[in-house]
């Protein structure tokens, strides 16, 4: 399947100039997609929902043609080769941290084209300090910070950082695990913006951030008990008490 | 005996009517309103009550009086009550003096409730009044918002009360008369409305006007949006709508007095061109009830189209532009009357 | 018949009860609105003499006692403003230092 | 404490009280929906402001991680109610590079199309409610005529006009009905002139220009450092846009260009909106002239198991980059997925915006932030 | 007679709503009392063909200082003053005195009434007497110095006024 890497390539190379960049791709022509005797013999039927869709009335512009649909057969694995964790440690990026910081980085993958960063928590401050003021990296724009709750690995929360640098157009995701009462450096210091992404992570999750200015709840009530996004957390659970300190309703 | 007929009898039946066209008047304005600004906005306005919408303003009275009245609790229900009524008394008292017609109209008596020979000081005054009204009726709900919105709105009249008054100094230069009919003579005799004369006193009176009745785009106190709410939150039912109807007499007001003024109240168009005598045939009352249904148009437009300003705006525009600008109009209408008559 | 006397005794009564009111009542602007009852009764004096002596003078110096009460109701509500602003109270009898 | 000229500290008289606290909201007309400040004022001044929000937390992200991956796309319409297109584009392209798929060209242009009208309507409704709160009434139905059209299209294709699930993982859930694309370019010939009688109204309005020149600035600067995105951003110049930074779905296709402001107050980020609906509505005649013909979904296994894996996509919604960060672990189900919320970010400047002005300049800025609480409680 | 009526009807509401204004509760009660006894004045003043000053009276009075009052009295009302005794201790002592007082000049006007009443004026109603033409040269002829010392003196009040109730100068 080149095809699939081709495109993915493309994908790959960023315009950088300024205006709209006149796209390498020659102007497409609509080519038809289902290529005549596509090897795959499932039937092309869109991923079905939950709620069993009935089949989808008839397209007013009839497709080509509508494929038959073969008898239920077994879901084969789809064709595409699973995109997996690539090592990407001679990366310029990472060799350029581990000169400035050796050993922080713990693991350098990149998945599906984008660079992951597993980082020891406890140099995520001065770490991120350097990538945003470094002219070299310039990562001046923290999309998001979030996190991931494994509740069966011993560092339970794996805290993530999405960096971008505006100026080169370059992405990079820093991961960190923390085990449940570890605590982490707050980067609101150097991006102010983490100010109340921390406090909803600190909020759904529970982590707590050193050196932030504010840390409290920023979705739920001030006085809930618990911290809904850990895998431990039943979608149906609520803070029965707070109910009934509150709104006096018995579940 | 003819005392009692002259000052007692002629004057309330002429009152009785003018209050009666008036409040049909305001009924019908507010129709108007809705009317135009719903054709500013691409869409229709009530339709719904009578043809086309026409019984609406019926349909509002009737629903002002069901709606139930509610005092504050710790409101001090004498003000409370008394506070809608000076806002509207002024409104309707200042229609005494102004003139629908000439003197020689209607069998003889004048085409005016009275003609005090200081009408334009005592409409003046009397509309300054209606400011306490507003106070009070902030005052008395008795809660944080509508006081600083009552404060807010009574300071707002008070500063644009003020840049008024030179305003109409402007005209009285010219006429030199206060009597608001011998000011239409003075436009007659002269051949041209004041309008033309004074062009800057006009814009200005209007202008201030404007704030006057807190009409957009200075109707900050009861913009919904504002956090101080308007002094008359607290209102509701009968009371509100009086508050409602004071709004739209000050509007009535303003408009008449700026057509009495500026534009020769109850003369035709270019009166004295005997070329286009034939506009005689309608009514000088009719006359005057044109030009002032034009200026509540502007009123509406205006409401329709442009934002809001902000209360320091609002205040500054007051004092550092229209006061500027009065006093400097009157300063040079009489340098110039001085220096040619 | 209606004669100069009449208007006489009517500010005569006025300026008592301005005067009572000035005398009696502890909340200092009842104290500065029965100042107010005072000047007036003295402005109907004097206008009923400019219609009595058939001249404009009366009414000339009403004018002039009613610009010296705006600006003196104008300088006391603002001294008064500054009172409250310190003392919390608009009680002529608790405001009894000179300075505080 | 500062003392006035008796010497004496500041007493509060009923009005005079030095500091007040007000609540602004929840129930208020020109919070865009369940926003609580608490303004700390110094008389007119405002000199602190703290953002309650919560009111509508539904929990969207716990739920969406026990739903099928197809599930969860409804939930996504209903973050930010205003421009579902959008967030479900985001989604689902994000699950379709996890999975490999690639949409077909006429998915795509179809795609780019619906996501760019939604741009429109969004931008028309905050340019109706910001100029219903600064008081010019008449620019609020204008903008409302208008995206009562796009939402009839919406109707036309999705079969509902806010909360429309309008695209499946790996495609279309039906092609384009018949007339729909004249129906599209009737709309977008008759959209430029209605832009320019908004203009007319505001643009030059002297009233207009003292309400928002010079309302809540913030520098370029101070704009990356807080991490607003979207025309929030671009009003204070800085030349960031998901849709040219990484082209994804068709907008490499075509070309149309980036508004930016200079002061990056109000009257900027106004200007900015205005000019990204001409933008869009370009991007628009361009997909309507060069709308390739084909499938409308592309081979996608029946049931939809990504591999195990991360995958951050983010798109430009109307508010700003709107981004999902998927994490699978090789079920039906995602084991988080975690949403962007752009006007979250962005409502985190009013504590900045604000800080100086008056109160009722806290009306203009809220409406220039473009908020809506659905996405900000999530 | 009807002079009679006007005058009898005019001077009741005065006097009444003047020892109202001594005599209310709160603060906005009297001011409103005061209100109506301006207004009433002016109705006086235009008995007595002063119509400018019962133009300024109302212009001025009611519609400035009593506004000016208004304000002041809702800036500072604060509840506390309601239920606090009204009267100073001392007020009977000053009734008593007060009345004295007015006993004796109301004595003295009516028995020295004969001095005043030297001729009968004119009953001229509301005719179209130019009396504000007659003020207004008065104004600027005679009392020029007068007139332009009041325009001074409100200037002082102006500024007093601004610089006492500014918070922060």
């Amino acid at each position: 399947m080149d095809e699939e890497k081709e495109k993915s390539k493309e994908q790959e190379k960023k315009p950088t100039s300024e205006e709209a960049p006149s796209p390498e791709k020659p102007k497409k022509q609509p080519k038809v997609w289902a290529k005549p005797g596509a090897p795959a013999a499932g039937p092309a039927r869109p991923g079905v929902g939950g709620a069993g869709e009935s089949k989808p009335p008839a397209a007013a512009q009839a497709s080509p043609a509508p494929p038959k649909p073969a008898a239920s057969a077994p879901p084969r694995k789809s064709p595409v080769e699973t995109p997996t964790y690539l090592d990407i440690s001679q990366d310029p990026l990472v060799s350029r941290i581990q000169e400035k910081f050796p050993g922080a980085v713990l693991a350098a993958q990149s998945f599906l084209g984008q660079k992951i960063l597993t980082v020891d928590p406890l140099v995520v401050l001065p770490l991120c300090d350097f990538l945003k003021h470094d002219p070299e990296c310039n990562f001046d724009l923290l999309e998001d910070v979030t996190a991931v709750d494994f509740p069966e690995r011993d560092k339970r929360f794996v805290v993530v950082y999405q960096l971008c640098s505006i100026r080169r157009n370059v992405q990079v995701r820093l991961k960190c695990n923390i085990a449940e009462n570890d605590k982490v450096a707050s980067v609101t210091s150097v991006w102010s913006v983490a100010n109340w992404l921390e406090r909803e992570v600190y909020d759904m999750f529970g982590i707590i951030f050193l050196g932030h200015p504010d840390l409290r709840r920023i979705l739920l009530p001030e006085d809930w008990v618990g911290h809904p996004l850990r895998k431990d957390y039943d979608v149906h659970k609520q803070d029965e008490d707070w109910i009934q300190r509150h709104l006096q309703i018995r579940k | 005996m003819n005392i009692l007929v002259n000052y007692v009898v002629i004057p309330l039946v002429k009152i009785v009517v003018i209050v009666a066209i008036l409040s049909g008047g305001i009924a019908y304005l507010t129709l108007m309103e809705r009317k135009v600004i719903a054709r500013l906005q691409h869409r229709l306005g009530p339709m719904r009550v009578g043809w086309h919408g026409i019984l609406q303003p019926i349909a509002d009275g009737l629903k002002f009086i069901i709606k139930e009245d509610i005092i504050p609790i710790k409101a001090d229900r004498f003000v409370f009550t008394i506070a809608p009524g000076i806002s509207l008394v002024p409104a309707f008292i200042v229609f005494s003096v102004i003139p629908f017609g000439p003197p020689d109209s209607l069998w003889g008596t004048g085409g005016y409730v009275t003609d005090v020979n200081i009408a334009l000081l005592f409409a003046v005054a009397v509309s300054s009044v209606g400011v306490l009204g507003v106070i009070l009726g902030g005052w008395a709900s008795n809660s944080k918002y509508p006081l600083l919105g009552a404060l807010r709105s009574s300071a707002q009249m008070v500063s644009y009360e003020v840049a008024m008054g030179f305003g109409i100094i402007g005209v009285l230069l010219v006429a030199n008369s206060l009597s608001l009919v011998e000011i239409v003579e003075k436009q007659r005799s002269m051949g041209v409305w004041f309008f033309f004369v004074q062009p800057i006193a006009f814009l200005i009176y209007y202008f201030c006007g404007m704030a006057e009745t807190n009409r957009l785009p200075f109707d900050l106190p009861e913009a919904e949006t504002e956090l101080v709410g308007g002094f008359h939150t607290e209102y509701s039912g009968f009371r509100f709508s009086l508050f409602f109807i004071a709004e739209y007499a000050n509007m009535i007001t303003v408009s008449s007095l700026a057509v009495t003024l500026f534009f020769g109240g109850w003369l035709r168009p270019f009166s004295s061109v005997a070329a286009l005598s034939f506009l005689d045939i309608i009514p000088p009352p009719l006359w005057f009830v044109i030009k002032v249904l034009i200026f509540l148009y502007i009123f509406i437009w205006v409401r329709g189209t442009l934002p809001r300003f902000r209360f320091d705006q609002l205040m500054r525009i007051g004092w550092k532009v229209f006061l500027p600008v009065a006093m400097a109009n009157v300063m040079v209408t009489g340098a110039i009357l001085l220096k040619f008559l | 018949m209606i004669t100069t006397n009449h208007y006489l005794v009517l500010a005569a009564i006025v300026f008592t009860i301005g005067v009572i009111g000035v005398l009696t009542r502890r909340n200092i602007l009842i104290i500065f609105m029965s100042i107010e009852l005072i000047l007036n009764s003295v402005n109907i004096n004097l206008v009923a003499f400019s219609y009595l002596l058939k001249n404009v003078v009366g009414q000339v110096f009403a004018i002039f006692v009613i610009t010296v009460a705006a600006a003196e109701a104008a300088i006391g509500l603002g001294i008064i403003i500054a009172l409250f602003r310190n003392k919390e109270t608009i009680q002529a009898d608790e405001i009894d230092l000179l300075k505080w | 404490m500062e003392h006035d000229i008796f010497g004496a500290i500041d007493e509060k008289t009923v009005l005079d009280a030095n500091q007040v606290v007000i609540n602004m909201g929840p129930q208020h007309p020109s919070t865009h929906g369940v926003l609580r400040v608490k303004l700390t004022l110094d008389g007119e001044r405002v000199i602190d402001t703290d953002c309650i929000i919560g009111y509508l937390h539904r929990g969207t992200e716990k739920i969406v991680e026990n739903r099928p991956y197809a599930a969860g796309v409804p939930y996504f319409d209903r973050t930010d109610y205003v421009a579902a297109v959008s967030n479900n584009l985001g989604y689902v392209e994000c699950v379709e590079k996890m999975l490999g798929v690639e949409v077909p060209p006429r998915v795509q242009y179809i795609r780019t199309m619906m996501t760019e009208f939604q741009r429109i309507a969004s931008h028309l409704l905050w340019l109706g409610t910001h100029a219903l709160d600064i008081g010019a009434m008449t620019v609020f139905l204008y903008a409302f005529r208008e995206r009562e059209e796009i939402l009839k299209l919406f109707e036309a294709l999705f079969g509902a006009r806010l909360t429309i699930h309008a695209f499946r993982i790996g495609g279309l859930w039906q092609d384009l009905p018949v007339g729909f694309l004249d129906a599209c370019r009737r709309f977008s010939d008759t959209i430029g002139e209605h832009i320019n009688e908004y203009e007319g109204l505001l643009t030059n309005n002297r009233i207009w220009l003292e309400r928002t020149r010079d309302i809540g600035v913030i520098s370029a600067q101070d704009a990356i450092d807080l991490g607003l995105t979207g025309p929030v951003l671009r009003g204070s110049g800085v030349n960031y846009d998901v849709r040219k930074a990484r082209p994804y779905s068709a907008y490499a296709d075509f070309d149309f260009d980036i508004p930016l402001g200079v002061h990056g107050d109000t009257y900027d980020r106004y200007l900015v909106r205005i000019e990204e609906m001409r933008q869009s509505n370009r991007i628009i005649q361009q997909c309507i002239t060069r709308m390739p013909t084909g499938p409308i979904r592309a081979k996608a296994p029946r049931v939809i198991k990504p591999p195990v894996g991360e995958y951050y996509h983010s798109v430009e919604g109307p508010k700003g980059e709107l981004g999902y960060y998927i994490v699978s672990e090789g079920k039906t189900s995602p084991y988080r997925v975690r949403i962007r919320p752009p006007t979250f970010i962005n409502l985190q400047a009013l504590k900045k915006l604000v800080k100086g002005h008056l109160v009722a300049d806290v009306v203009a800025i809220i409406g220039t932030l473009d908020i809506v609480l659905g996405e900000i409680d999530r | 007679m009807i002079d009679q009526i006007i005058f009898y009807t005019l001077a009741f509401i005065i006097v009444a709503m003047s020892l109202m204004v001594i005599l209310a509760r709160n603060a906005v009660r009297s001011a409103l009392y005061l209100i109506s006894a301006l207004l009433g004045f002016a109705a006086l003043y235009i008995r007595l063909q002063a119509e400018l000053l019962a133009g300024v009276q109302i212009l001025v009075y009611v519609g400035g200082i009593m506004v000016l009052f208004l304000f002041v009295i809702m800036l500072v009302s604060v509840r506390t003053m309601e239920h606090q005794a009204r009267q100073t201790r001392q007020w009977k002592a000053a009734v008593v005195i007060a009345l004295g007082v007015a006993a004796e000049l109301i004595y003295l006007i009516v028995r020295g009434g004969s001095i005043f009443v030297t001729k009968q004026p004119p009953d001229a109603l509301l005719t179209k007497s130019q009396n504000t033409q007659v003020v207004g040269e008065a104004l600027y002829s005679t009392y020029l110095l007068p007139f332009e010392i009041a325009s001074v003196l409100l200037l002082v009040a102006m500024i007093g006024a601004v610089v006492l109730a500014k918070k922060k100068i």
